[in-house]
C-alpha cells in the first residue's frame, strides 16, 4: 500500500492479534463482582507508564473521583488520549502523572501550557474527532479508520497518521491508527456489580473506549440489580464482560457536573481555574486530592450540604432520567 | 449604545447564519453567536455539537465551560455521540461550522495549537484543534470569529491546526482529499467581515465597522487582503440584540464582557 | 495503493463528494411535515433501477407495508441489499421487481432459488455483516471501511471488496467499499411528522441506513409529537433531517412482529411460506397486495379483531414499551 | 429411548460449549443448542445474536424464523445493532461461534451459497452467508454443525462461503488477514464429531456414534478424514436432554423434528 505521506507523531500503536488476545484472556465472560473501592481499582489497573484514556471531562461527568485517585497514588509517565478534555489533563499534570499527550483538546491553564512550552510534557497533535475513531478502530478490531479529516494540515504532520489513496476512488484518505489503551476510566449513572453500565445524555465515546481498552475502571452513581439491566436492555451502554473494576462514586463527577443528576461546583471550579501556577495547583491538590485519603473523605470534605444543594441546583432532569 | 468588540462579533456572526440550517457549534463565543441567531433570526437553527447534541433548545443564561451538560443538551431532537456527529458532518449534512481561531492566514487556515518557538518545544502553547480540524474540513461552510488583532493576521500560520484554503490554489482542498465544495465562508472579526474571492480564495474584506476605512483595517493586518468591490459598512448590534444577549443569554457577561 | 486482491462482484459505487452534494442539496433541514401516505412516498421516491435497502425483515419489524407498496406499483428492476432478510426478497421477486441482490441472506423459498439459479436475477455475494458496514461506510461519508471479514473465501472473490495491506501494521485487511441507497425504507415505532424517529429494541443498521441513503421513507406505528420526541432525545434513532417521507402505518410489519407491540401472524405468514411455486405466489401477492388498494385496505382484509388479537399476543412489553 | 438426528447434534453441540462464555449463535439448530446450553450445562452462557441482542434469556418454546423477535431477545444485558455485535467478534470477545454447514471440506471450510453448475447459474442456490462469513472469521472457536449425508463432505467446496483453514497450511488463516488463533473448533454431525488435527488442520474423527464405527464414517465421506488415537463412542442424548428439548424448547418439533 503507497503511503503518500505520514505524520511523524509519536504512535501508541496497536497489534490487533495481541489484543485480541487479551481480550480473549482477560476479560472474563463470568458474571463475578467487581465492585471495589478506587483504591483498589486505581493500584490494580493503572501503571506508571500507561497509555490512560476517559469519557467525557472534568466539568460533565468525568471520572474525577478516579482522576483524584491516581494522582493520590502518585501515577507517573502517563500517556492519555486527551479527546475534549477541560482540567483533566491539568489535575493530572499537577500530580505529576503526565508524560504524554495524545491532544484532541489540550485543557486548559497557564500550569498545563507552561509545561509543554517548556517540554516537560510532550504532545501529540490529533483531534477531539481523529481521537475518538482510534478509539472505535481499536473497539472495531481494526487496525485503523480512514476520515476525510486531518488533511492538509500541520495537525496532521504531528499525527500518527497516514494518507494514501483510496482504492475505490483513488482519492486521497486519511487513516487514522487503532488506539487500545491500557486502561479507561468512565464515569456512568447506573451499573450492576459486574459492570453492565448505563450513561445518560450525549456523551463523547463511551462503548467505544470500553471495548477499546485492556483494562475498564467504572466509576458509577449508582448500583443497580442486574435484573433492573436486563429489564431495559436499550439502556445498557456498557456490557459486563468490558469491565474490570466497577466503583461505587455518587457525586464522582464532582466538582463537574452530572446532568440530570447534579450541577457542577462553581466554587469549587473557581479554586481549581484559578489555580494558574504550580504553587496554586499544589495547593488545590494538597486540599482536594491528598488531603481526602478517599472518594468518601472528599464527599465529607466538600460537605453533605454542597452535594445536596448542587443535586437540587441541577433543575433538568427531563431527558435523563425518565 | 455602547457595546464590546465581542458583541459585534457576535451579532454579525449569528447573522451570517441561516435558518432552518445546521450548524456545527464550537465553545464560547461561536456557541453564543448560534443561541442568538436561533433567538432573533433563525429559530429553526439546528445546532449540532461534538459532543452527541443534535438541536437543543439551550437554556439561557449561558454557563461557562459546560458543553454537553444538561443546560447545553436539554430538548435535542437526538442525544448521540462523537463518532456520530462527526459522521453527519462528514456525510454532508452539516451546513455551518462556527469556530474560533488564534491565528489566520489569507486562505483562512486556522491556528490553534502553537506560536512561535519549535513544535516540540513553542512561545505560546494553545489548546490545539479540539473539534475545530473537522469542523473545517467537513462542514460546508465554516465561520471563523477572531478579536482583531494585528498579530492574529499573518501570512504564514506558526501552525496549520485546521485547514482553510490550504496554499489557496483552485482545487487545493479536493487535491489534500478533504470535500469538494468545502473551506472558509465568513471572517469575522471586532472590526471588518471578509468572505474568500472565489478564484484566488484569498480573504477580501466585505464589511468595516464604522469609523474604520478599508486602510485602517489593511494597518491592522500582517498581510494584504482583498478588497471587494463593494464594502458595506457594518450595522452595529441593535438594541434588541444587545438585550437578547446581556439579559437572556449572557448577564454575567462571561463571554460578552462589558463596554468600557 | 497496492491492491492485493479484489473482488469481482458488481459494486454500486459511491462517489462520496457528489453523495455530500445531494444530502446538501436534497435533504431539507427545514421542519417541514413529511407526512404523506405509503403510494405518494413510493411513487416520489422508488424509482425503477433504484438500489433499495430496508432494516430488519419480513419477520420482524420489516417495513412490509412499503414492501406491498412497491409491488403494488409494479416497480422494476431494483438492486436490493439483502442483509438479514427473509421473505421480503421473495416478495420483491415474486412482484417481478428484483433485478439484483447484494446477498448477506438472500432470503427464503424454491421462487427465489429458481429465479436465481435460472439467471432471472443476479446475485453479488457478500454477507449481513460486510453490507451492513457498506452502509456504515456510506453512512460515515467515507469511500470504504476496513474489516477482517471475508477474507480467504469465495464470497470474497464474488463481491466488491478489496484486500490490502495495513500500512500501520502490514497485515492484510479487507475494505468493503461504502454504499448509497438510492431509497431506504425503514418502520419505525414512533416518528414525528417531521421524521425524528425512536426504533425500540435491537436492530441491523437502520441509523447506518437512514444516514447512508439518498431518500428515506419511515413507515411508523404511531405518530408522536416533536415536543415528545424532544422529552427523550436519547431515544431518537433517526433525525428528522435524514427523512424524506413519513407514512402511519400501524400494523406496518405484519405479518411479522413489531416486538414489544404485536406478535406474527402465523397464520399468513403459513400461506406467505407455502407459497413455493410461481403460481402460489402469484397468488398470494395477489390476495394481499393486488387485491387491497393500500395499506388501510390491507388491514380491513386482514381483520380488526385478528390484529387485536396479534397485539394480545405479544406478552413482552418490557424493555420495548418501558 | 428414541431420538431424531438433529437432536443428536444438538445434545452434542450443547455439551460442547463452555459455560461463562459469549457464543455467536445462528438461527434454527445452533440456537437450540446454546438455549439447552444454557438450560442444563451452562447457566451463564451470553447469547450474542448478529441482531444486537447480548446475553438474552430467550422464551421458550422456540418459535421458527422469529430471530430478533421480543421473545428471542428479552432479558438481555444489553440491545445494540449489527455493527456492533460483529464488533466485539472482531475485537475478540465472542468465544465460540456456532453455524450450520451445507458443504465441508477437509480444512473445516464451509460452503451454503452454490452447489452445481457456474456461480452465475448453479444447479442449487441456498441463503449465502447470512452472518455465517463474519462467524466463521472473527469468533474464537466456531462449532459447525451437519447432517451426515455423504455428498456434504467433499475434497474441494463448489463454493467457499465462510473460511475454516482455508488450504490447510500451517499459517493459512493468518497469512490470509483473519485474526490469529481462531478457526474452526468441532464438527458435529449426526453420525459424527471432529476437531481439527493441529499440524495439518484436517477434520479428525473423535467421536462416533453408537452402532458406527470408523470405517462406516468414512464410506459417508467423500474425503478421507484423520482419525484421532481415541475415539470415544458418543453418549446419546439423555433423558433430561430430551425432555428439556421436547417439553420446554421446541414442543412443536420445528426443528428438532421426531423419532419414527
Amino acid at each position: 500500500m503507497e503511503v503518500l505521506e505520514s505524520g511523524g507523531g509519536e504512535v501508541r500503536l496497536s497489534d490487533v492479534d495481541e489484543v485480541r488476545q487479551w481480550m480473549r484472556e482477560k476479560k472474563t465472560r463470568k458474571l463475578v463482582d467487581k465492585l471495589c473501592d478506587e483504591r483498589s481499582a486505581v493500584e490494580r489497573y493503572v501503571f506508571d507508564g500507561a497509555y490512560l484514556s476517559y469519557d467525557l471531562s472534568s466539568m460533565v461527568r468525568g471520572p474525577m473521583s478516579l482522576e483524584r485517585e491516581i494522582v493520590r497514588q502518585r501515577k507517573k509517565d502517563l500517556w492519555i488520549a486527551a479527546k475534549f478534555t477541560l482540567l483533566d489533563t491539568t489535575l493530572l499534570l499537577g500530580g505529576g502523572c503526565l508524560a504524554k499527550i495524545d491532544v484532541g483538546f489540550a485543557g486548559l491553564g497557564r500550569t498545563l501550557f507552561a509545561a509543554i512550552e517548556s517540554g516537560r510534557v510532550k504532545t501529540i497533535d490529533w483531534s477531539n474527532g481523529t481521537l475518538a475513531l482510534r478509539h472505535m478502530a481499536g473497539a472495531m478490531g481494526v487496525p485503523y479508520l480512514p476520515t476525510r479529516a486531518l488533511l492538509g494540515t500541520d495537525t496532521f504532520k504531528r499525527s500518527g497518521a497516514k494518507v494514501v489513496r483510496d482504492p475505490f476512488t483513488n482519492k486521497k484518505i486519511c487513516l487514522v491508527p487503532a488506539v487500545n489503551p491500557d486502561v479507561a476510566i468512565i464515569h456512568v449513572n447506573q451499573a450492576d456489580r459486574f459492570g453492565n453500565a448505563r450513561i445518560f445524555g450525549p456523551s463523547v465515546a463511551p462503548l467505544e473506549t470500553a471495548m477499546a481498552s485492556k483494562r475498564v475502571i467504572l466509576s458509577t452513581e449508582e448500583l443497580l440489580d442486574t435484573e433492573e439491566i436486563r429489564r431495559e436492555p436499550g439502556r445498557t451502554t456498557i456490557p459486563y464482560f468490558l469491565v474490570d473494576a466497577v466503583v461505587l462514586a455518587p457525586f464522582g463527577a464532582h466538582p463537574g457536573t452530572c446532568p440530570g443528576l447534579y450541577t457542577y461546583d462553581a466554587a469549587n471550579l473557581d479554586e481549581f481555574f484559578t489555580a494558574r501556577d504550580d504553587a496554586a495547583m499544589r495547593q488545590y491538590i494538597e486540599k482536594y486530592v491528598y488531603g481526602p485519603k478517599s472518594h468518601a473523605e472528599y464527599l465529607d470534605l466538600v460537605g453533605a450540604d454542597r452535594l445536596m444543594k448542587l443535586r437540587d441546583g441541577e433543575k433538568i432532569r427531563q431527558g435523563y432520567y425518565l | 449604545m455602547k457595546f464590546t468588540d465581542t458583541e459585534l462579533m457576535i451579532c454579525l456572526a449569528a447573522r451570517s447564519i441561516e435558518d432552518s440550517s445546521t450548524a456545527f457549534v464550537g465553545y464560547g463565543m461561536p456557541q453564543i453567536a448560534a443561541i442568538l441567531a436561533q433567538r432573533l433570526y433563525a429559530p429553526d437553527l439546528v445546532q449540532v455539537y461534538e459532543y452527541g447534541a443534535i438541536g437543543p433548545d439551550v437554556a439561557t443564561p449561558f454557563r461557562r465551560n459546560m458543553m454537553a451538560d444538561a443546560r447545553n443538551s436539554r430538548r435535542s431532537f437526538a442525544w448521540t455521540s462523537m463518532n456520530w456527529t462527526l459522521a453527519y458532518a462528514a456525510a454532508g449534512f452539516i451546513d455551518f461550522g462556527v469556530l474560533g481561531a488564534a491565528q489566520l492566514d489569507p486562505f483562512g487556515n486556522v491556528n490553534s495549537t502553537v506560536i512561535g518557538g519549535t513544535y516540540e518545544r513553542p512561545k505560546i502553547r494553545f489548546t490545539g484543534s479540539g473539534g475545530g480540524n473537522e469542523v473545517a474540513s467537513l462542514c460546508w461552510r465554516t465561520i471563523l470569529l477572531a478579536e482583531h488583532e494585528k498579530r492574529r493576521f499573518v501570512p504564514k500560520l506558526d501552525f496549520m491546526t485546521s485547514p482553510g484554503y490550504l496554499d489557496g490554489s483552485p482545487d487545493a482542498r479536493e487535491e489534500a482529499g478533504l470535500p469538494r465544495g468545502t473551506g472558509p465562508y465568513r471572517v469575522i472579526t471586532s472590526l471588518a467581515t471578509y468572505d474568500f474571492e472565489p478564484q484566488s480564495h484569498r480573504m477580501r474584506i466585505i464589511g468595516v465597522r464604522e469609523g474604520q476605512t478599508v486602510d485602517s483595517i489593511k494597518d491592522q493586518m500582517l498581510f494584504e487582503p482583498l478588497v471587494a468591490s463593494r464594502v458595506e459598512t457594518l450595522a452595529p448590534p441593535t438594541a434588541d440584540e444587545l438585550r437578547v444577549l446581556r439579559e437572556e443569554i449572557d448577564p454575567d457577561r462571561v463571554v460578552i464582557g462589558r463596554p468600557e
